[in-house]
This record gives structure tokens, C-alpha cells and sequence, in this order.
């Protein structure tokens, strides 16, 4: 099927109008050896043949409603309101372009300056921008942005506990750079904070810590940060938003930027995507920041009304001189994020953190009484994600899991040489008791199953 | 009514959201993280309810033009209608609700749909490989371009410069600037094509690629594509093909034929991905067999045996990773949902009107405003209002104005080559009496222009607010709410 | 939890401005022994637990996704356009009242304008109402207003071949009044003629024939209406509106009333609710219409606007003496056959009507080939639904082919004592060939399973 | 601008849906039934594309005001919000594809659930057992009387009368006469309660029922209810609860313990579910022991050995059917999950804020209306218009110009009983700060009468039409849109 109003009437109609005699005649500047390919798609589906062929295809899967998992890593799963998606889909919001024309977008500017507002004062700091596309990308997004704050420097210091999928796109994102990075080791699952005094230098423009890390636990923050600031080196967390309901706020360690990943926001795991990058900064950098921002400002009337600012920071008028590239982000997910905080409010966020860390140490101190278990990191304070040390294989141990039903966590020999007997568990708040007994019971069995 | 701000709604002690009670004992917090790493004071997050904050959005969002709502003539976005089957079914719980590590043994359906997605893409474009995991049209820019450094890089030589016409789009500049390359400019001869001579100027073993968009952005066919593909690979560089165009060309020409090495597209221009205020959309990046092995990881691979598929992390040479995972999977569904409902002859069809769309006011139109290029032109027009500035009134007036009458702005001021640039894509989606209302407005601002050009600097006169004083926007920067001054 | 966002701080200060000490003192007219009760009922659960607990259950079902249906009889599974969700979603839909203030409800009116006025062009009849609860109800209240518009006669004809559900609602609806209902045999699938002119005299106020009837047989409604006309009863035609994409409509056959169920038209089958009745007459009757009437007027500047008409007929001024009780309706279900309707369009509603009709057709005559199976009434035309007679009793063959997953029918035995090896099948445009295989080979093996 | 009709915007051969082709050979469909069978002519529906309806009927809906972006305070009509949550669960697969004749072995979460809901409506009303196949509250008026016919004509005379008092809703009378019954009207006495003197005055053996509301639709209890039933049962007569004022008492009093035998519940007001523009509603039936079975068929019932559900249809002394099936089994779910959500202390507090929201604003508006009832009003207050009215504004002037306020008109002119009656109901799920702002919108319109009443014929202002003409609408009739004239 098609989604074209016009019929063939129509168009003979309109090309006679034109003044040609046929559709030819208007590509005709397309050298007809261009036109002879065959472009080879399956046959046309109606709404009816979509719906039941992508249906099977979608039931193909196995979603998470169907089981139970510990998978977090980067992508989380968490109690998602059911009011954004009844406002986010409100074709108004869905189907509006980028605000660029200020007077007929007012919708989108006031709720993305609602945004705004919002990550900044769940961060603690000054500026945030409409959004990235996301974690992994806003890490890449920062080091342009560092680099471009500190043209003269080219070091880039970053913890190997830093999510390894950042770290890739960090080193993909500077391919093109005559740039320096470095990663620093662990202890005790963070970062060596002597290794970090040692490598940041005069030359640093940045320095990348995650908090919780990848291995789910906090950094020392503030005395990374003091190490940090002599050196004159911008100070980058990545943090993860909704940890912010407890823990405490980069704004307060002082932190230059704050960035990651707001699918913990309202976002729907969804297979990676579409999620969004949250950047903020402190005042110092706004003429840096990238990707868009909102402003409140009035109308010629004095009315408070908002408008897209500081656009020339911005590729459309620097063109190569801009911070960054970007231009389509992702508001709608920002929108999401809005709306996520917006519902949980002051008391709400708190408790929904809180929550995550009851409920993964709850499950952190079952799994440690199993015989053959135990955590890897048993000094170093967790959010809701942790490392457990298994007696087999971590992988062989999923494995079994998976015949319950259950996705134990995430292997963490697949990107830690020597870590294969790791695993990576995350419980939210959308575990219960009984699902962390269950976990607790099948990998008792797994321990001691054989093959 | 002016909708006021979500904090201006909040009071003490409202709530939206309970959460459940923890349902085992609950140690004090400082007995699980130490003190230092708590926060000592709440977020200051509105207090409301779940009423309030419906109610706040829903109001807000009637302030929008949407295509949902409006007609969006706006060139180079093609802001074509978003059909709803694609929203229902990505918000399956089989594509929804999957985690991005999951066993692939759990994913099958959607390897499968990525995997036919890849082919169809490859199939539109002639290309020989899609990577899905761009997450905007820019961010497949940047992509491509790494994937070129790879190519050169890989051959002893990254080089040093990239081409890009005097029209191209501000992200081709600034993600070759990125990718660590020095811009080189090329301008546009008359017909609004790449200038042969000038372009011969400048190519040298030193260019790694050349970016261009075909149709240009000046809306034209670049008639000299082959010549242009065939000079600049006889010096060694690739061609950078930005899709954002495309939907002027699906199933009339293809870019790989035309020589292009790497592609980009913008699902949510061509592919009906909706815009959602500014994203998200997805890039997806297309190559030619040479460059394959460079492209992100990982890639979804079929088992030849099984027929089951499977991501592959082992690719030695790939430039790494663009974002987190594999792609924006909900919007990439949204895409593949959109290109199953047409078939072949279907998405041409989509191409064939959007082009007689835009000739169409082109014809209509071309008596009042300028039109810098007197060819036929493909799926937009770019009209120059520098006739109308002489009698007063700017692009932008007229795009202010043209609100009023219930129609969005055409793109102004892009391409920067046209002065007083309006820049008009009306897709296919649009019927023949939308596009008659939208030219009887444009005629209708013309002549008002004639008589009353002072009338339009104040416009549009029927939106939630008049013209937003983006200057103070700048100058007083206000982008965090703190709090109302008293 | 709850939605109420008067905190209890803002409760003690409203009691204060009202004046009184506590809320006690509010409702001190409520006597003491009433306020002594207990409510027991499960504890609060915050959302996530709603979504939990009440997930749990619905997945306890097992829907129609899961199955391959042959069912009908009444609800009809039929494609749904997924625009029509996403637009009676809307907030402004949904959440809004009845269209009583008309200057602030424009939006509701217009489209149950639109409404009624599809409904009209489809069945060819003169006015529609803006709806009413459902099929079987529209069945209670069309003989009520055929009572009220013949005040005299005291006696309703109904063909036995109107949905058993049906008959039982007229009953149950004229229980309180002095009438007589004479229930019509069947002659090889379709109401007796003879009986019908036998039974129809000037005492009938109405009589009611559906078509196409329970048994999916499409009724010699031409030769019945001049059997009645002659009797000054009124004609009820009970027809299925998505039928009339391909059959001829009642306004052709001089139907004085057409009524039916509308849920083919884009309305899930939802375990039987909500549905729509929809109510429409012959221009003689418009002020014995039951229920709400939309009409188009204009405003005082006389631009065209809607209101809701003819409110004289309704119970809110007429109280006693009104035509029918009914009040709220069900406008958004209208709505969901006002957008399917404009949907599917001219064309569309007769492709997918033929559609109905050709995969009947091919799995009836799939299912004669099968030995043992045979179409109960092999001379009477129908639509999509027909009578099968089996070689064992039809719910010995149902019960049987649920395990394999598909939903042979309904077994007549249940409604029809007499029928009890005839099975009612249903095949819409949701069938496939493939799908109609199954059921054929699967037949054909219950057909020779022991038990 | 003015939203043309569907029919304006169609234009031939234009299509919003492909269906698929018939995969089989396909006879001509004459081959099938007879040619006399077919439709000769197409239905004359219009020819739109899908972005045409979806413009067409998002622009429509926001001409509307509705919960979702307005305060509703629209006496009788509880139009509280409807939690997101509620259309969440309603539309899993598990519960909105279902169909009503699939074995009960595949629907036991469906049976669970109306089971839990028959049972949470028995503690809240104190009533034994509960229908829920009526679909609206009128339907489930009709339901109870039908019920109570039942059970007199088992005991032998059905019995003549209906008493309703002078302030009930239209559907009481409208329902006891198309159950067969004479109406007696009661008056109500000073405070605004069933005069008991009169009361008596009519009440004998050929009295079926009394049918009441409680609070009443004055807005205030009935306190001598006890005595009033007393009374009625005494003389053979059942108590019939309207239970549209259900908010006003969930945990503060039920009417089965006021010995009502027969309510009915409308969870479109009490229990959240949307009014949609005039429905689906749902309107359950309670009964206590004696009435039982007499109630619609199918019956739930649970399996006491393996604890399965089943419908029962073997119920020899039922009145029949209302409807088809079981009930709107979409709203009931809303329903019930509304009722999870609170729980026994959150009900008692709806109903709690719903009276202290209602009383403030009779606090703060007595002075400037007529309050006809002193004493302290349950959820709702009745205000009189008579002053305004003689100033020169009638209570539909103030209706329409709260409009103008962004506030949705109060019921107006009923009850009959108070005349230019404003019923205002708030409901608890409105703020504090949205209660004052109606109050000051309420005030400043009682002060523009006093100014200028004339201004208040021609509100409202601003809204998409002016004042519609009624009249005119009944008088040339136009119900069904055939062409427009030239
Ligand atoms: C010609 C052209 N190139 C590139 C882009 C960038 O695409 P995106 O906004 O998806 O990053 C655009 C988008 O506006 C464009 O019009
Ligand atoms: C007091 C009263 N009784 C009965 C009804 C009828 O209920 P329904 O509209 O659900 O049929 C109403 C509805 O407005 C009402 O306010």
C-alpha cells in the first residue's frame, strides 16, 4: 500500500499543468543509463499483511515481559509510567519538526526548556542541552566538546571502568584527531586514583569517569575531582540520571560536564534504541556545549515565550567551525525524560533510587550466601548493578539460567580479559523478593549442575 | 491561556506516582553506601500530580504545528505523513521490550528484521552493505567519513581533504571537519549543479572524498554525476552521497550506480520515521564492497547452516563503534514497516509524486517568485524571495506569515547560495487541494507585499505568541529555570 | 496510590476556610450506624504493581493472536486500521463529556455529525442516531420506539433466526409491558415466509428479521418487506453494517428501521464490550428516534456549527414520557466506526466486504469436500458466516480442535435444541488460505479421532 | 479555520487502506449469491487518504474541551480523571482480543477479573451480589427495576408504582416507566431532602420501588434515609440507589447498610473510566440476597473444587439479558484497576476530598449565588442562578461565559427543583489552586452581570464557534449530510 493522496487523475491533471507531457519529461536530466536497475523488494504489503507478518516476526522474540532479567549495562529496565506514552504519542509532539519556527512550536520549546531545567537540577549543574542521541554517542560528543574548550591539549584520560562500548566510540569519535587517550586501571573495581594523578597532565583536555561505573560501583568522585581540577583538565562524569535520586549530584563533586545515557528516564529498553544523551556543564562552557538548547525569552508583546538559542554554536551557521555535527537529536525521547521526571517529582525520584539500592543489595547479600558465589568487589559501594564472582564459567552459568526463564546478568569476559568467571548483575525496582529468590535458587542449581 | 511551567504547578507534598513499598527489612541507607555518596538534598523536581502534568502536556502540545496537523512544505526535511501502523508495530513487546544483550538465541525476530531491513536498504540504494547503527542523518555523515579515513588510512594515506559544494548542508562541512579533514569549498555554476571546472580545480590526490547530495540541495538533478563520480575515483577519492535527497529518487536512480561509495540515508525523512520535535531519527550508512570491512561493529550475520543469525564482534579493521549498541531498533522498525508496505513499485511511486508535487508549484509559483533555476526541477524548489525583499519583506516575513494561513515555513535562508532562499518540499503525501491552498497563500503574501509589506514584519499574527525575541534569548540567557522572580 | 493532589496540608486549610473544625463535621448527617462498616478489599497498589499484577492476569487469557478463529455469532474479528487507535486516544476525545455545551465540543459533534451521516449512506436509510449500547440492545430499544410509534398495536414478530441473544434481550426489555413477541420458524436457513405473513396482522407493531441472519443466511428481505408493508408494521431490518460493503442495504428493501451491532467496523472484539448500536429510520420516524441526534446548524455568525438536536425526544426533558431512558451512549465507539468507515472509503468498504464473502465461500466449500462435513443449509446465500453439520457433535469437534490451537465455531446445540452437531463458522478477510487449510485438515482429523 | 466535513475533502479514487488480494481464484461474486443479494450501487463513502483523516480528525478533537486539558465541574457527572494506567491494562491483547464465545479454559484471567470486580462492588456497596452487563447508569436503572418487577411478580403482583422524587435525574422516571410502572413524583421538602410527610402520603402496596439518590441530587445526604427505607420495606416496597453520587460516600456510608435492594454503580463517574464524548460508560447492578436470582444471565461462578471460573447460564428465574454478552468488558477493566490502584482507605479519601472540595467552593461563592441548602453539601453544590437572573443573566450566560475562563460550564437547570440551578461537582482529583481560580472566575462573571449583562448573552467569545442555533438546528433538521449546496 501507499500513503499518496493523488490519483493518476490527479497527476495527469498537475503535469499537464506543469506543461509537460509526461512524468519523463521532468527527470529527464537523470542519464538513462542510471534508470535501468531493478530495485529487488518483497511485494507490496497491506496494513492487514503488515500487522500479521511483522507481528510474527515481532513474536519471534522472546521480550523481557517473558522473563526475568539482571540485565542492566547500559540499558535498563524500570518502572515506565503509563502516561508518557499516552502523551508522547500525541501526533502533535510526534510528527512536529525541529522548533525552529519559534511561533508555531511553542509545544515542543517550553517542554524541552522543562527539560532542561529538569536534568540540571537533578545533576546539580548550570546548563544542559536538548539532548544527544545518546550515552555512548555523548561520550564522543564530549571529548569534541573538552577538545575544542582546550584546542591547545590532546590527552584524553579515561577509566577502564568506563562502560567499554563508550570507550569504543570515544576512540572511534577522535579517529580523525591527532589525539591521545589513555585509560586508567582499576582497584577494587575503581578507578586507581594514583594512576589518574600520574596520567593527567598539563596536555589532558579531559578526564572520563563513570559513576556507578560499569562494574556498577561509585567512584570517589570528589577526590578524582580534586586530582582533576590543579591540572586544569575539564572534569567529565557519566552518570546515570536516575542514580542521581540518591546519590549525590556531580554539581556537588564538581564536576565540568555531566553526560549520559536518560534511557533510565521512561525510555523503553527497546533493543538499544531510541534512547538519549544528557549533556550538562557548568556556566563556563555554555558557548561550547553542543547539540541544541531552548531559552525563554518574550514576544514582541512581552509574553513569555521560548526559542532554540545560541544557535550559532551550531553546524547550520559554523558549518566546519561548529562544536559538533549533530542537528537531528533526539527531543522526543528528551520529551519522555521530561515527562518521566515530571511524574516521579521530588519525592518520587528519591524513592525510586532508593528503591534500586535496596533492592540490589538485597540481592547482592542472597547471592554471596550461595555456596561458589561471592563479589568481586565487596569493598566498593554499588547502585543497583554488581560484579559477582561465579564458580564456573559466567557464560555457562547464563546459559543454564536461560532454561528458567531467567537472564542472570551480563558475562563479563566478553569485554574484561580475565574476567570470564565474572558476572554482571543489575536489580531495579522492578524486581521483588520472590525474583531475587528465584535468581538466588537457579544459580544455586546452576553451581552445581554438571554440563 | 499561557500554559505556565511544570514548576509553577508544583505545590508541597503532591504526587503524580506511588511507588511500590521494599517488601523485605530496610536497613538505614548509610548501612549499604556510605554517607558521602548520598545525596543530602532532593532534587528540586516539581511536586504534581498526574493530572497536572496530562493536562500540562497536552495543552502544550495543541501550541504545535505537526504534520499531524499541518502542512509542512518544508524543503530538505521531507515532512511526510508518519503512517500509524508504523507506531504500532514497533511498540510490540517482541521489538519494544527486548534488552540489547540479550542471547541472540531470544532475538531472532529482530536479526531477522534488521538483516531485511539491510537488504531492502542495499537494494534502494545499490549499495553492497548497510551498518544501521548511525542515529541521525549527520551522525551517518560522521560515520561515513570515518569509514573513508579507515579506507585511505588502510592504503598508507588518510589525506587530508574533503569537497563539499558551496550548497551542501552545515553537518557535511562540519562532520568533515570532525572526521579530521581540512573543508574545501566547490561553488555551484548557474544551473545550480556542481561547476565542472571548478571542481576539476580543486580535486588532487589529497582529497579523501567528495560530498554531494543528488539531487543538490538547490533541488536540481547534478546532470554531471558520472563525469564528477569518474574524476574524482580516478584521483583516488570516494564519493560521500548524503541521502537526506533521496526522496526524490527511490526506484529512479540509485546512488551506488551513480558511482557514490558511501551513502547515508535519513529514515526519517525518506522513510516516514516521524520528526518528534527534533528527533530521534536514524542515519543508516551504506557501502561498497571495499569499505565493508571498516564498517562499525558489530554486524548481523546469518548462520549459512541454520539460518539463524547472529551479531559478529570480530572484525579486525572496523573504525569501532558509533553509539551504544546497535541503533535506534524503534524508529529502524518504524522504517522497515514503512518500505514492506510499498514494494518496489510502491516506493517509486513515492519519488514519481513527490517530484510532480513539486513541479507542480513550482509551475505555480514561478510567476511571482524568483526561481534561480529554470530546469524541471526534482522533490523541492528552491524559489529566491529577493524580489519581494526589494518590496520590502523578507523570507523570513514570508515564512512568519505563512503560519497565518495554517501552513508551516518553508526552509529560509538554506540553501545559503540563493538569497532570501525559500526552499519548498511538498512530499507525496500531500493531495493536489493541499498544494492549491498552500500556492493560493503564497500568492496571496505576494500581493500583500506589493501593497503592504510593513503588514508582514509584524506576522504571524494568529500563533500562541508574535515574534520571539531571539535576541535577548541569546543575550539573557535564561535555559534553566531557577526560579520566578517574585 | 490515588489521584488526588490536595495534599493534607492543603485539606486542613480548605476545612479552615470552609469553617469547620474537621471533615467529621461535613458529614455529620450521615448517621453513626451507617459509618460502623468495614470495606474489604485488596490492599492499594502503586502502578507498577497494577501493571504487574493485572499484566499476570490478562496473560492468564489466552486471545485471539494465539489462536486461529473461527468464531463470529456476533462479534466479528476483523482488521482494525491503527489509525483508529491512535486518534479516539486522544485526550480531547476521550476525556470529553457528552456535547451538551456545543461551543465547547465541536470536535465530538462534527464527527458524530460525520457519523450518522456514513451510517446513513451505508445502510441508504434517511437518519442515524449517534448510537446506542450495542446489537442487542439497539434490538430492545427499536421495539420500544415501533411500541411508541404505534401506540395501539401490542405485538412484536421476530424471526427465530436473530441472534438468540437478541430475542432474549427483547424479552427482557418489554418484560413490564402488556405485548405479545411471536417468534418466526425457519425453512432451510432462512425465516419461514409463510409463518411470517401468517403471524404479521394490525396488531403488530413491528417486525424484526436479521440479515444476515444467526445462521449466516442472507434473508429474502424484499419479498418479507412487502409482506409487511401491506400490516402497517414497521419493518426492523438487523443487519451487520460491514456486509453492506457487498449486500444490498435495507434502505433498498423499504426497511423502516435498520439497527445492528457496529463493532465489525474497526471495534475489537474486547470478550463482547464496549460495542455500538446504531439506530437508523426511515425520515417518518425521526421523532421516535431513541437516543442522541447530532445536527448541523450555525453559530450567531452564522458559520456552520453542530449541536446536538431534537432533545425533546430524550429523557433529560421528556422524563416518563420519553422514547427510551438512554443517556450516556457510546460516542466513542461511533467514533471508532466514524474513522474506519472514512478509512476504508468507498472502495475500500466493498473490497473488504467481498473479501468476507470469498473466504467464506472458499472455506465452505473446503470444509463439504471434507467426508462426514456437510453445509447445513446448501441453498441459501450468505456472507460470512454458514452452518456446518459434523459427524459428531460440534462441541466434541470444537473441543478437539482447541488443542490444536484453532477455534472451530460455535456448537448451535447451545441456542438450537436440535442442532446439537451443527457448527456456525465464521471466516472474515482475517483468514488465509493457509489458515483455512488447517482448519480443514484438522476437521478431518477430529472427524476420525476416538474421543 | 474552519474543519471542512469528511465528505469536503474526498476526492475520487483516493485511498486511505489497501486490503490484500484474494489468494485464491476468485469467481465472480454472483457465482456466490445471488445477484439480487449484492448492492448494486457503492455506498457513498468518502474517497480520503489516511493522512487526511488523521489531520482531520486530530484538528476536530481539539476544538473539544475535555478532562485532559480542562476542569469539568459538571454537577451529577463525577468527570474526575482517568488514570493513564486504567487504558494501559484495558488494551492488553489478554483482555481487549478476546472473544465472548471462546471456552472459558482460555479467558480465566477475564473471569478472575470480573469475579474481583463483582466482589470489590459488593464491599463498597454492601450490597450481596453484583451484574455487570448494564452498560451505562440508565441501562442499569432499567436492569434494577426489571429485577424488582421479577421479584414482585414471584411473589405475585408486580405491583403499579414508582416513587422518584421531584429532583431526580430524567433516566429514574424514563427507566420506572419503560419498566412498565406509573411515576409518582415526590417533592422534596426545604432541605432540599424527600419530604417525608408527602413521602408517606404516597407510599402504598402498588409501590414497586422507591428510587433514590443519596446524596441527593440537591447535593445533600438524605438523613432520614433510614426511616425512608424503613418505611418503603414496610409496605412491601424495595429501595432503589442511584448510585451516580456513589463519589460522595466510598467509605463513609453504603447504601446497603441504608437498605437499598437494588443499586447501580456508574463507574464512568465514580470509578474513573472516560466519558469519551458521551460514553462507553458501564453501569453494574447490586442486589441483595433476595434479588439474586432474578439477575441477567450468565452468571460467574467459581468452581469451588479446582477453583476454575465458569459462566452459568442455567438460572431458571432470570430476568433475561440486557445486552449481548457479558458487559463492556474494556471500562470494566478500568474499572477494577481504578479500584486496585486505591485500595479501602484510598476510596475513603476520594470520596473525603471530593466533599472538602465541593463545600470550599460553597464557601466561597455563597455570597455572590443563591445557596438554597445552608447546610454543609456532600460532593456537589447547587447553586441558584435567581439573582443573576434577575440582574439579567441566566444560568446558561454563566455557563457559557466560564467557557471564556477555560472552565467547562456547570450542569445547568437540573435538578428541576432549583430554578437557573448551577450544579457544580469539583471532584477530588482537581487541585486547590484550580479550585481558586474557578472561584475567581465565578466571582468575576457574577460582577460583569451586575456591570454589563448584556455582555453575557453573546459569550462565549472565544471559543472555535459563537453561541449554536439550537432553533434552527431542530427546526431544519440536518442530521445526515447529503451534498453541499452550490
Ligand atoms: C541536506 C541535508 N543533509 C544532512 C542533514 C542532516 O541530517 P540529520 O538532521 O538527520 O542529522 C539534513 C537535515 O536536515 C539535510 O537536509
Ligand atoms: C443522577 C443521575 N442518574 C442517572 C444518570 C444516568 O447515567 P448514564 O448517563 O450512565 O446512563 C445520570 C447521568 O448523568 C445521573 O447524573
Amino acid at each position: 500500500m501507499d500513503y499518496i493522496p493523488n490519483t493518476d487523475a490527479d497527476l495527469s491533471a498537475m503535469l499537464r499543468e506543469i506543461g509537460v507531457a509526461s512524468f519523463d519529461e521532468l527527470v529527464a536530466a537523470i542519464p538513462a543509463s542510471l534508470r535501468k536497475f531493478k530495485m529487488e523488494l518483497p511485494a507490496a504489503l497491506s496494513e492487514p499483511e503488515l500487522q500479521r507478518e511483522l507481528g510474527a516476526m515481532a513474536s519471534r522474540n522472546k521480550p523481557l515481559d517473558a522473563l526475568t532479567s539482571f540485565l542492566g549495562a547500559g540499558a535498563y529496565e524500570h518502572f515506565i509510567p503509563s502516561a508518557i506514552d499516552a502523551l508522547v504519542s500525541r501526533g502533535e509532539l510526534y510528527t512536529a519538526y525541529t522548533p525552529y519556527q519559534a511561533e508555531a512550536s511553542q509545544g515542543t520549546l517550553q517542554l524541552l526548556y522543562e527539560y532542561q531545567s529538569l536534568i540540571c537540577r537533578l545533576t546539580g549543574m548550570d546548563i544542559s542541552n536538548a539532548s544527544l542521541y545518546d550515552g555512548g554517542s555523548a561520550v564522543g560528543e564530549s571529548a569534541y566538546l573538552a577538545l575544542n574548550a582546550h584546542p591547545k591539549r590532546n590527552r584524553i584520560v579515561v577509566s577502564s571502568a568506563l562502560h567499554p562500548e563508550y570507550r569504543q566510540i570515544l576512540r572511534t569519535y577522535t579517529a580523525g584527531m591527532d589525539i591521545e587517550v589513555v585509560e586508567l586501571p582499576t582497584r577494587d573495581g575503581v578507578t586507581d586514583l594514583d594512576a589518574l594523578a600520574a596520567a593527567t597532565n598539563e596536555n589532558t583536555a579531559a578526564v572520563l569517569l563513570q559513576s556507578p561505573n560499569f562494574f556498577g560501583c561509585i567512584e570517589p568522585m570528589q577526590q578524582a575531582g580534586e586530582l582533576i581540577k590543579p591540572k586544569g583538565a575539564w572534569f567529565v562524569a557519566v552518570v546515570n540520571p536516575l542514580s542521581l535520586g540518591a546519590l549525590r549530584p556531580p554539581g556537588e563533586y564538581g564536576a565540568d560536564l555531566a553526560i549520559g545515557e536518560g534511557q533510565p528516564l521512561g525510555i523503553p529498553v527497546s533493543y538499544g534504541g531510541p534512547y538519549v544523551g544528557f549533556l550538562t556543564s557548568s556556566k563556563q562552557l555554555v558557548h561550547k556545549v553542543s547539540g541544541r538548547i531552548v531559552g525563554r525569552s518574550v514576544d514582541t508583546e512581552g509574553r513569555e515565550a521560548f526559542c532554540l538559542t545560541l544557535q550559532a554554536r551550531e553546524q547550520h551557521i559554523r558549518r566546519e567551525k561548529a562544536t559538533s555535527n549533530i542537528c537531528t537529536n533526539q527531543s522526543l525521547m528528551a520529551l519522555r525524560a521530561c515527562i518521566f521526571l515530571a511524574l516521579m517529582g521530588k519525592r518520587g525520584i528519591r524513592e525510586i533510587a532508593e528503591l534500586n539500592l535496596r533492592r540490589s543489595h538485597q540481592a547482592a547479600d542472597a547471592i554471596s550466601r550461595i555456596p561458589g558465589f561471592a563479589l568481586k568487589f565487596p569493598h566498593a559501594p554499588f547502585f543497583n548493578e554488581f560484579v559477582v564472582t561465579c564458580p564456573a564459567p559466567a557464560q555457562t552459568i547464563c546459559d543454564r539460567l536461560e532454561r528458567d526463564g531467567i537472564l542472570a546478568g551480563l558475562p563479563l569476559g566478553r569485554f574484561y580479559a580475565g574476567m570470564e568467571c565474572d558476572l554482571l548483575v543489575c536489580v531495579t525496582e522492578t524486581k521483588l523478593t520472590g525474583d531475587i529468590e528465584r535468581l538466588a535458587e537457579s544459580l544455586s542449581r546452576a553451581a552445581s549442575q554438571k554440563v | 491561556m499561557k500554559e505556565p511551567l511544570i514548576f509553577d504547578l508544583s505545590s508541597p507534598g503532591r504526587r503524580a506516582c506511588s511507588l511500590p513499598a521494599f517488601d523485605a527489612p530496610a536497613k538505614p541507607l548509610t548501612e549499604l553506601v556510605p554517607q558521602d555518596c548520598l545525596r543530602q538534598h532532593d532534587a528540586e523536581l516539581p511536586e504534581v500530580s498526574e493530572l497536572d502534568v496530562v493536562r500540562h502536556v497536552t495543552r502544550l502540545s495543541q501550541l504545535n504545528f505537526s504534520v499531524d496537523t499541518h502542512f509542512y512544505p518544508l524543503g530538505s526535511c521531507t515532512m511526510k505523513y508518519n503512517p500509524k501502523i508504523n507506531d504500532r508495530i514497533a511498540s510490540l513487546p517482541g521489538f519494544a521490550n527486548l534488552h540489547p544483550y540479550q542471547p541472540a538465541s531470544t532475538t531472532q525476530g529482530a536479526l531477522a528484521a534488521f538483516d531485511l531491513l539491510e537488504q531492502t536498504l542495499c537494494q534502494i540504494t545499490g549499495m553492497d552493505a548497510f551498518t544501521l547503527q548511525p542515529a541521525a542523518g549527520a551522525h551517518g555523515e560522521l560515520t561515513g567519513l570515518l569509514l573513508i579515513r579507515a579506507y585511505h588510512t588502510a592504503r598508507g594515506n588518510p589525506r587530508r581533504k574533503v569537497i563539499v559544494p558551496d550548497s551542501a548542508h552545515g553537518t557535511n562541512p562540519s562532520s568533515a571537519h570532525l572526521a579530521g579533514y581540512d573543508v574545501v569549498t566547490v561553488p555551484s555554476n548557474k544551473q545550480g549543479e556542481v561547476d565542472i571546472e571548478k571542481f576539476r580545480a580543486v580535486l588532487d590526490e589529497e582529497v579523501a572524498a567528495v560530498m554531494l547530495t543528488n539531487p543538490s540541495t538547490h533541488g536540481v538533478f547534478e546532470t554531471n554525476i558520472l563525469e564528477v563520480a569518474a574524476m574524482a575515483h580516478k584521483v583516488g577519492a570516494l564519493l560521500y552521497y548524503d541521502g537526506a535527497n533521496l526522496n526524490a529518487l527511490i526506484g529512479l536512480a540509485r546512488p551506488g550506480d551513480m558511482g557514490f561509495d558511501v551513502v547515508h540515508l535519513n529514515v526519517h525523512k525518506t522513510f516516514s520515521t516521524p520528526h518528534g520535535g527534533g528527533g530521534p531519527g536514524a542515519g543508516p550508512v551504506g557501502v561498497k564492497k571495499a569499505l565493508e570491512p571498516f564498517l562499525p561493529t558489530p554486524r548481523i550475520v546469518r548462520n549459512a547452516a541454520d539460518g539463524t543469525f547472529f551479531w559478529n564482534y570480530a572484525r579486525p579493521q572496523t573504525i569501532g563503534k558509533m553509539r551504544s549498541f546497535y541503533g535506534s531498533t524503534g524508529i529502524l522498525i518504524r522504517a522497515l514497516t514503512y518500505i514492506l508496505a510499498h514494494g518496489s513499485e510502491g516506493l517509486r511511486r513515492v519519488s514519481e509524486v513527490a517530484i510532480i508535487n513539486a513541479n507542480y508549484i513550482k509551475a505555480k509559483l514561478k510567476d511571482l517568485y524568483d526561481d534561480p533555476f529554470p530546469q524541471a526541477c526534482m522533490h523541492e524548489i528552491v524559489f529566491s524571495g529577493k524580489r519581494q525583499k526589494k518590496q520590502g519583506s523578507s523570507a523570513r516575513d514570508i515564512a512568519k506569515r505563512l503560519l497565518d494561513f495554517g501552513f508551516h515555513a518553508p526552509t529560509i535562508y538554506f540553501p545559503m547560495t540563493v538569497p532570501e532562499a525559500l526552499m519548498i518540499e511538498p512530499t507525496e503525501t500531500e493531495s493536489r487541494e493541499t498544494l492549491d491552498r498552500f500556492i493560493a497563500a503564497m500568492r496571496q503574501i505576494a500581493e500583500e507585499i506589493t501593497t503592504n509589506a510593513e503588514m508582514l514584519h509584524n506576522a504571524p499574527f494568529t500563533m500562541p505568541v508574535t515574534r520571539v525575541d531571539e535576541v535577548k534569548a541569546a543575550r539573557e540567557l535564561d535555559v534553566n529555570f531557577v526560579k520566578r522572580e517574585p
